[in-house]
């Protein structure tokens, strides 16, 4: 129960803090002072203060979109296992509900951009769906090959498991889904080098041109509910190469969390080092990602 | 009364249904609303015979010797025909309730009449189709259901439009037939009565040439790639209530006749399944990625039926597999799944259809690209057109994601979890499954987006207006019934797993549907995300009755004039996936001719023709059209060369018969 | 006696209709004299002492089935013809009406000969009456579709009569008498000199193959058909046809009772799905609708050739598409030949649209064509669907698949053809003709579809027996 | 006896021949004729008592084949006032020559069929298969209607000669059955033939070839 709790607090309070931590990663590879870690909890609480200004072109579902996204990726994050710890809601099928979740925002959130009938937010929106259409396939066979694994299809099993499971065969396995999922992480949470988030008006943009035209408590919604969304998947690549399992609590939500913010650096030392890949050349990232967890999966069931 | 009687009464009544309108004068609503009435009495009457069915300890059956001199005159009730019964029940009473309002009589005087007329013979003979128990019965249905369907699509045969793509789906449906009297043909030969029931023997000889022959004559039908050609065309140019019933309920006889044929079949040589898994993967990546492509509102939902049959022909595979390893659990999950699916389509195919025909009513036109910002006039429809959009694109909360769900678990499950036997290659199938899912989102985001959200390409859309209520009331029925699936699929378990345990009755088992998959989480969950969205939008509200609002045009980032026409337009927010599968879509593209500094007007074509149709079937089409003429030498007129040929056949017979004579 | 009524009354008629001088009445002739041998029919085949006057005169049941078919048609046509002669007044139909009557006598003494000899001066003689039925137009084009017909048919009919005499002498074996009665030669069966009795078999299959329309020795049927007046097509397509199948199934008969049934069912399933293969091919692209349903009737009979090549299985069917084949030709050719008449014309280029112009002959010849290519619920399904069933479960599964593709070929072919005639709207630019479907002309055109498709639902016990005898007769199991 | 038979078989076929040979229609209706008259007295040689059909039956053939029909004929060609079948398909010689090789093909034939030997020394089948072949090149290779019409006849006439091996075979009235269905044919045929010469002016049978694909 107690466990439930601070799964819950984590889910909710803790996204906005790896936001943070990234971007002082970058600014300090940056050579740069920038913003305090706790600054994305500061832009929220603003956005959230501002009044609206809607274009006259949208409807209900320009709204309806954040909403939406914020809601599916809280209910996802209940889904998946922090740490060691099992995740709240776990039944069999679960992972196939996790991956549809994020569907659901999807429809959301490019029905939305395409709401406003700019063309900025269709090209964002249409490159959205179009990665998606890689990312997913490569998702669901890194869950075939940890459902092959823990031969389980419950989330927390199969990615607690993972580690269990662990045996030279198995090795090559992991290492290539943990690569693609990493990739996916990237490209669903639109970080670099599929997409960049400190720009706003790059017609190179994904995710964010899509928001171009949310402002106020809208884009406080979207920048909280993707900030969750990166924790969420996060959790699942961390869970998958986490074979730490004390057995104290507290020791083991310390570790978890210093896990998480440990990911953040990682993905911020990628953002300092890497540049973003031109638009053409995304797919072939995700093809290779798609790769990488097809074959992970054919090593371990050939 | 027994059940069987019932349905038949009630398919007589569907069947009748359209009658009363012919003998009105042609421009008479009143005949129209007593067909309607007609129609509504006989769905009822078959509704509570199902429900009858269920409290019979055995199927209900009439098994009479008949007035020709092949078959009899058998039909039964069996949970698997129950399935196709409640659909067959359902959609075409609400077309014909939305058709009050879409297909005036009173508007359509020319053709109102006969398009009533079909309609009816199409249902009935639907529902003969799924009880016939007896090869030439069901031969008989099932040709009367084909014409049907192709006079009530072509009633507006005054468009060659329509006039061809009735012609493709005739010679298609021919083409099925005659395959289909190959296999009735073969299967009297193996069990020696054309009777559809288990054969006595426990095995049929030339089972597998049965076999493949029933996927590729109801392939057709049911319109498993390649075999789809008809389907496209015929779906967009028929009545959309037509379309509705022949995209909901029509595609699935094909279904239901290689459920048959399969479950009658004794022994399953492990290579079907695969064929079907495989079969049913390509039908729908292919199937979907064509949808994605095209701009005809109609041409698209047919697609995304092609798709969608894709979905539950994997289900069906999976399910012989399950057979032929002796494992319940795949069969369970698979057809399971596929006949969930079999509904849900039923009912969010006929929805959309039902709504692309209030849209068409509305604006006039089918090509999604001069639409847009129609959700404004049409805030209702829009809504309804969301609903069926979410659940098509099998999106939880809604209906879609209960039937691939379980089509999902039985898919992992081949991966031999917790120490059973594993069969690797089918598992390939779900990452196809999933990139099937996503594609159907954006498929539909681009379907929903483009002509409801933004705003209008053209004019079109300045009169248009919401449809009446005759219109509204079904299409509001179906997404309840949608969305009440989604949220409890449990409440609807039973039938289907009644339906699995006959299809594969030897196999059957103690372990149940509910016992497999929770269904609750996904309820509770299902509700949770809906109270979840209250509270952010409560909250959104409350925010917004809190702040100073201003409403202001959509950013232009610093573009002067933009227009409306510069809207990203359906085909280009798909363009990169159209891309993508080049492979399989080959587009049309014209070249972009934007030259130079100042480049003159230039202009820039797109589309995504259907690859079996237009570019393979029809060129051979053509071929024959050109070279079999030349035979016609041989008729040139001349009486001497024909008194030649008499002589030249009278020495080649003599030669013939001398082969075999030895002397 | 019976039997010289049914053959004689028909030709005394004839004579009292070359006597009567009216245009006008002498039409009225035809549907009483039609009715009368419809009833006459009707008494033999209840009572069957009546079947049998002589050893040369036997109404067998294979007999039955031809004449009781050829009968109903002859006297729909007959109320059509009245329509139609009243329509086409300005020419004398003196010819016309006495060749139609004593074409009925001709074909009944067909079906009741049991003479191989006589048969055959039978068939020649409907040859010889319905020459000026084909020429009733007297336009150049008729004179030139007659001369074709007598001609070709001449030749045909001739290789028949020294088949025939073939047949004689094959019985001539060990000191015995030649013979050409049908009970002898087929009490000799196993004696019959092998060589000549294939010679023969071979030369009445051309010879009588050309009266049915078999390919290659079809080719004076599409003109023939095409210059006719439509109730004459379908009295060919649906009668004549029909009497020389039966001849020809006689030789099959004999070529059973002497063992070489192998033979004959070798040659008669090539024939057949010859002839279908090439009616498939000539209607492809067919842009005129009359000489399309030649080529159909060239199908069909090659159809009810591969049946009996089939034979065992198939026969019950195929003796049943004779009576269906003849009934749904019936409804075409005379939709047809009222769609010609309202539309002046029966090439595709310029008819369209004749649901809209005519109504019920439109929508007829539409029902016709799913008919006759095997549509379910018409009777013709039933048949076709029955010498399939027959091919596969005697396993000549080889023939069936070609059976089945040639099939798909004629729809093709052919709803090309009648959907560019029915559908679409009628060309502006066409002048209004006087024809309206009239009673006299449709009913009957009806008549022909409504019992098409009667059969394909119900055919009454009494009928299936009939059917089923047949069928056992052609093998002697009778 | 027989030697008069072979005889007269012999002179039929040396008339089959000449057939091919003359271009003058005329004579050749007078060959046919001829040639019908022949055939007629054959049965009367053939059988030591003669019985009463058998003779109404010969003398009804000899009647029609040598008096009416060729009456019939010349009648026809004086109205279509032609003499001469002029390009025949196939030149005269070749045609003769093609008609020497039928026969000879007939001969050889004939001799592995027959079935008795009393058949075998006669060359009744000989012949009548000749005769028959001839009439299809006479039918296929000339143009004027009326010279097929006569190949029509000699192909009736070879299947005659065939009919002398089976008299019992054949009642009298379906032997006068088929005289009266040879009358009648011919009658129309040259109804038509007449009609062919007033609408086409000419007896030229390849312009009846408008009907065609």
């Amino acid at each position: 129960m107690i466990d439930n709790l601070i799964h819950a607090a984590l889910l909710l309070f803790l996204p906005p803090l790896l936001l943070g931590v990234i971007n002082k990663t970058k600014s300090w590879f940056g050579g740069r002072n920038g913003p305090r870690a706790l600054q994305p909890y500061y832009d929220i609480a603003k956005l959230l203060r501002k009044g609206f200004v809607l274009s006259d072109t949208t409807t209900w579902i320009f709204r309806f979109g954040p909403a939406v996204t914020l809601a599916t990726v809280i209910l996802a994050g209940f889904l998946i296992p922090f740490g060691r710890f099992d995740a709240p809601v776990a039944f069999t099928g679960d992972l196939i509900l996790f991956a549809y979740l994020f569907g659901l925002a999807r429809f959301f959130t490019t029905a939305a951009a395409l709401d406003t009938g700019s063309a900025f937010e269709g090209m964002g929106a249409a490159r959205e769906a179009t990665f998606a259409v890689l990312s997913e396939p490569a998702l669901f066979f890194a869950f075939l090959t940890l459902a092959k694994l823990s031969g389980s299809l419950t989330l927390t099993k199969m990615l607690h498991s993972s580690m269990e499971a662990f045996s030279p065969e198995t090795a090559a396995p992991l290492v290539l889904i943990v690569l693609g999922l990493f990739v996916v992480l990237l490209a669903e949470t639109c970080r670099i080098p599929v997409d960049d988030p400190n720009t706003h008006l790059e017609l190179t943009m994904i995710h964010e041109v899509m928001v171009l035209d949310h402002g106020g408590p809208l884009l406080g919604i979207i920048l909280y509910a993707s900030s969750i969304k990166m924790f969420v998947l996060g959790a699942v690549v961390i869970n998958v190469i986490s074979p730490f399992n004390t057995g104290s609590t507290a020791i083991d939500w310390a570790v978890f969390v210093s896990q998480m913010l440990a990911l953040a650096v990682v993905i911020g030392v990628l953002e300092s080092i890497m540049a973003r890949l031109r638009m053409r050349r995304v797919p072939y990232l995700l093809v290779s990602a798609l790769l990488l967890c097809g074959s992970g999966f054919l090593l371990l069931v050939r | 009364m027994s059940s069987i009687v019932l349905v038949l009464i009630a398919i007589g009544v569907l069947a009748a249904g359209g009658i009363p309108a012919c003998l009105q004068s042609s421009r008479s609503s009143a005949g129209q609303k007593i067909s309607t009435a007609l129609t509504i009495i006989g769905g009822g009457t078959g509704l509570y015979a199902l429900v009858l069915s269920f409290g019979e300890s055995t199927h209900a059956t009439i098994s009479e010797p008949w007035f020709l001199p092949f078959g009899r005159f058998a039909v039964a009730i069996d949970p698997l025909s129950v399935v196709f019964l409640a659909l067959v029940f359902v959609v075409p009473v609400l077309g014909s309730i939305y058709g009050l309002g879409y297909w005036k009589q009173a508007e359509h005087p020319k053709n109102g009449q006969k398009l009533g007329f079909f309609y009816g013979l199409l249902a009935g003979s639907m529902g003969l189709v799924s009880i016939a128990r007896d090869g030439v019965l069901f031969l008989i249905a099932w040709e009367i259901m084909a014409l049907a369907a192709f006079f009530a699509a072509t009633v507006e045969e005054e468009n060659p439009e329509v006039r061809y793509a009735g012609w493709v789906y005739l010679i298609a449906t021919h083409i099925g037939t005659l395959c289909l009297f190959a296999m009735f043909a073969l299967w009297e030969r193996g069990t020696g009565s054309f009777a559809l029931e288990a054969a006595v023997s426990g095995t049929v000889p030339a089972a597998g040439a049965i076999f493949v022959l029933a996927v590729i004559g109801f392939g057709f039908k049911a319109g498993l790639m390649p075999l789809h050609v008809w389907l496209p065309g015929a779906h967009a140019n028929a009545p959309s209530h037509v379309s509705a019933v022949m995209s909901g309920v029509m595609l699935k006889m094909g279904i239901y006749g290689i459920l048959r044929m399969t479950s009658l079949l004794p022994v399953t040589a492990p290579w079907w399944g695969g064929t079907l898994l495989a079969v049913g993967a390509i039908t729908g990546l292919a199937g979907i990625a064509f949808a994605i492509g095209q701009t005809d509102l109609k041409r698209l939902l047919a697609y995304s039926s092609i798709e969608n049959i894709g979905v539950i022909t994997m289900g069906i595979g999976l399910a012989l597999l399950g057979r032929g390893a002796g494992r319940w659990e795949w069969i369970l999950l698979g057809l399971g799944g596929a006949l969930f699916h079999v509904w849900n389509h039923g009912l969010f195919k006929s929805l959309l259809f039902l709504n692309s025909g209030s849209i068409i009513h509305a604006v006039g036109t089918r090509n999604i690209e001069e639409l847009g910002g129609l959700s404004k006039k049409l805030p209702t429809t829009a809504a309804l057109f969301l609903i069926g959009a979410v659940a098509i694109s099998a999106l939880p909360p809604l209906n879609g994601f209960a039937s691939e769900w379980l089509l999902y678990l039985g898919l992992f499950d081949t991966l031999g979890l917790d120490g059973k036997t594993a069969l690797g290659g089918a598992a390939i199938a779900v990452p196809a499954l999933a990139m099937i899912g996503a594609l159907a989102v954006a498929c539909f985001v681009k379907l929903f987006a483009t002509v409801f959200l933004g705003a209008s390409r053209s004019e079109r859309i300045e009169h248009a207006h919401e449809s009446g209520p005759a219109m509204l009331f079904p299409m509001i029925f179906l997404a309840g019934v949608c969305a009440t699936i989604g949220f409890f699929p449990s409440l609807v378990l039973l039938p289907i797993e009644n339906a699995v345990r006959v299809w594969a009755a030897p196999l059957s088992q103690q372990t149940t549907l509910g016992s497999l998959v929770s269904f609750n989480w996904v309820s509770t969950l299902g509700i949770v995300l809906v109270i979840m969205l209250g509270l952010i939008f409560t909250l959104l509200r409350f925010l917004a009755a809190t702040r100073s609002n201003r409403a202001h045009g959509t950013w232009d980032c610093g573009y002067a004039r933009p227009t409306n026409r510069m809207q990203y337009t359906g085909t280009s927010f798909v363009q990169s996936i159209v891309d993508l599968f080049f492979f399989i879509l080959w587009p049309k593209r014209g070249k972009d001719t934007v030259r130079g500094v100042f480049p003159e007007r230039a202009e820039f074509k797109t589309s995504v023709p259907d690859a079996v149709l237009d570019r393979l079937a029809l060129p051979v089409f053509k071929l024959a059209e050109r070279y079999a003429p030349n035979i016609r030498f041989f008729q040139q007129g001349q009486t001497h060369f024909y008194i030649l040929y008499v002589f030249i056949i009278t020495i080649v017979l003599l030669g013939i018969g001398a082969m075999g004579v030895n002397p | 006696m019976m039997a010289y009524l049914l053959i004689l009354l028909p030709l005394a008629a004839a004579a009292l209709a070359l006597a009567i001088p009216s245009n006008r009445l002498r039409p009225w002739l035809l549907p009483p004299i039609a009715a009368t041998h419809t009833v006459l029919l009707g008494i033999v085949l209840a009572r069957p002492e009546l079947a049998k006057v002589s050893e040369e005169l036997v109404l067998d049941p294979m007999g039955k089935v031809v004449l009781a078919s050829i009968s109903v048609l002859f006297l729909l046509c007959s109320f059509y013809s009245v329509g139609y002669l009243k329509y086409r007044d300005e020419r004398s139909n003196r010819v016309f009406v006495a060749c139609l009557l004593a074409f009925l006598g001709l074909i009944s003494l067909v079906a009741w000969s049991h003479h191989l000899g006589l048969m055959w001066v039978a068939i020649e003689g409907t040859t010889l009456v319905s020459a000026p039925l084909i020429y009733f137009k007297h336009s150049k084009l008729s004179i030139e579709a007659t001369w074709k017909y007598l001609l070709v048919g001449s030749v045909g009919i001739a290789l028949a009569l020294l088949g025939t005499f073939f047949l004689a002498y094959s019985s001539m074996r060990n000191g015995m008498e030649a013979t050409l009665a049908l009970s002898d030669l087929l009490a000799r069966g196993p004696s019959l000199s092998k060589r000549w009795l294939h010679a023969s078999f071979i030369l009445l299959l051309v010879g009588y193959g050309t009266k049915m329309g078999l390919a290659p020795m079809h080719t004076w049927k599409p003109d023939a058909y095409g210059e006719a007046p439509g109730v004459v097509g379908a009295i060919l397509a649906g009668g004549v046809t029909s009497g020389a199948f039966l001849a020809l199934t006689r030789a099959y008969q004999i070529c059973v009772a002497s063992g070489e049934g192998a033979f004959s069912s070798r040659l008669l399933m090539f024939m057949g799905l010859f002839s279908i293969a090439v009616a498939g091919l000539f209607m492809i692209g067919q842009k005129d609708f009359k000489r399309m349903l030649a080529y159909s009737s060239v199908e069909h009979m090659g159809i009810l050739a591969l049946g009996l090549g089939i034979g065992g299985p198939a026969l019950f069917a195929t003796v049943l598409h004779v009576v269906t084949n003849s009934m749904t030709k019936g409804a075409l050719f005379l939709s047809a030949g009222n769609i010609h008449r309202s539309f002046a014309s029966k090439n595709t280029d310029t008819v369209s649209g004749a649901i809209r112009r005519l109504p019920l002959s439109g929508s007829i010849f539409l029902a016709g064509f799913l008919a006759i290519t095997g549509s379910p619920p018409f009777g013709p399904f039933i048949s076709e669907f029955g010498i399939l069933n027959g091919a596969f479960s005697s396993g000549h599964f080889l023939a069936a698949g070609l059976f089945l593709f040639f099939l798909l070929v004629v729809f093709i072919g052919m709803g090309r053809t009648v959907l560019k005639v029915t559908q679409g709207e009628v060309p502006e630019n066409l002048a209004e003709t006087s024809y309206k479907d009239d009673f006299l002309m449709a009913a009957p055109t009806l008549a022909f579809l409504l019992i098409a498709l009667i059969l394909g639902l119900y055919i009454p016990e009494p009928a299936r027996q009939l059917l089923a005898d047949a069928a056992a007769l052609l093998e002697n199991r009778l | 006896m027989i030697h008069v038979l072979n005889a007269l078989l012999v002179i039929v076929l040396v008339m089959n021949l000449f057939t091919l040979g003359t271009s003058r229609i005329l004579s050749v209706i007078r060959i046919v004729g001829t040639q019908g008259a022949v055939i007629g007295i054959i049965p009367l040689l053939m059988h030591e008592h003669l019985t009463i059909p058998s003779v109404v039956a010969s003398a009804a053939a000899i009647i029609l084949k040598s008096i009416v029909i060729p009456n019939i004929m010349v009648k026809a060609l004086r109205d279509a006032e032609i003499k001469r079948e002029i390009e025949p398909l196939i030149g005269f010689l070749p045609s003769i020559l093609l008609g020497a090789a039928a026969t000879a093909v007939s001969l050889l034939i004939s001799n592995r069929m027959a079935m008795t030997e009393a058949h075998a020394a006669t060359l009744i089948i000989a012949t009548a298969i000749a005769t028959v072949f001839i009439g299809f090149i006479i039918l296929t290779t000339r143009v004027k209607a009326l010279s097929q019409v006569l190949g029509y006849l000699m192909l009736e006439n070879g299947i005659y000669i065939f009919s002398l091996l089976l008299v019992e075979a054949i009642p009298l009235v379906v032997e006068m059955g088929m005289l009266l269905d040879l009358f009648v044919s011919i009658f129309v045929i040259s109804i038509i033939t007449n009609h062919i010469n007033q609408a086409f002016a000419s007896m030229d049978t390849r312009n009846l070839s408008s009907l065609k694909e």
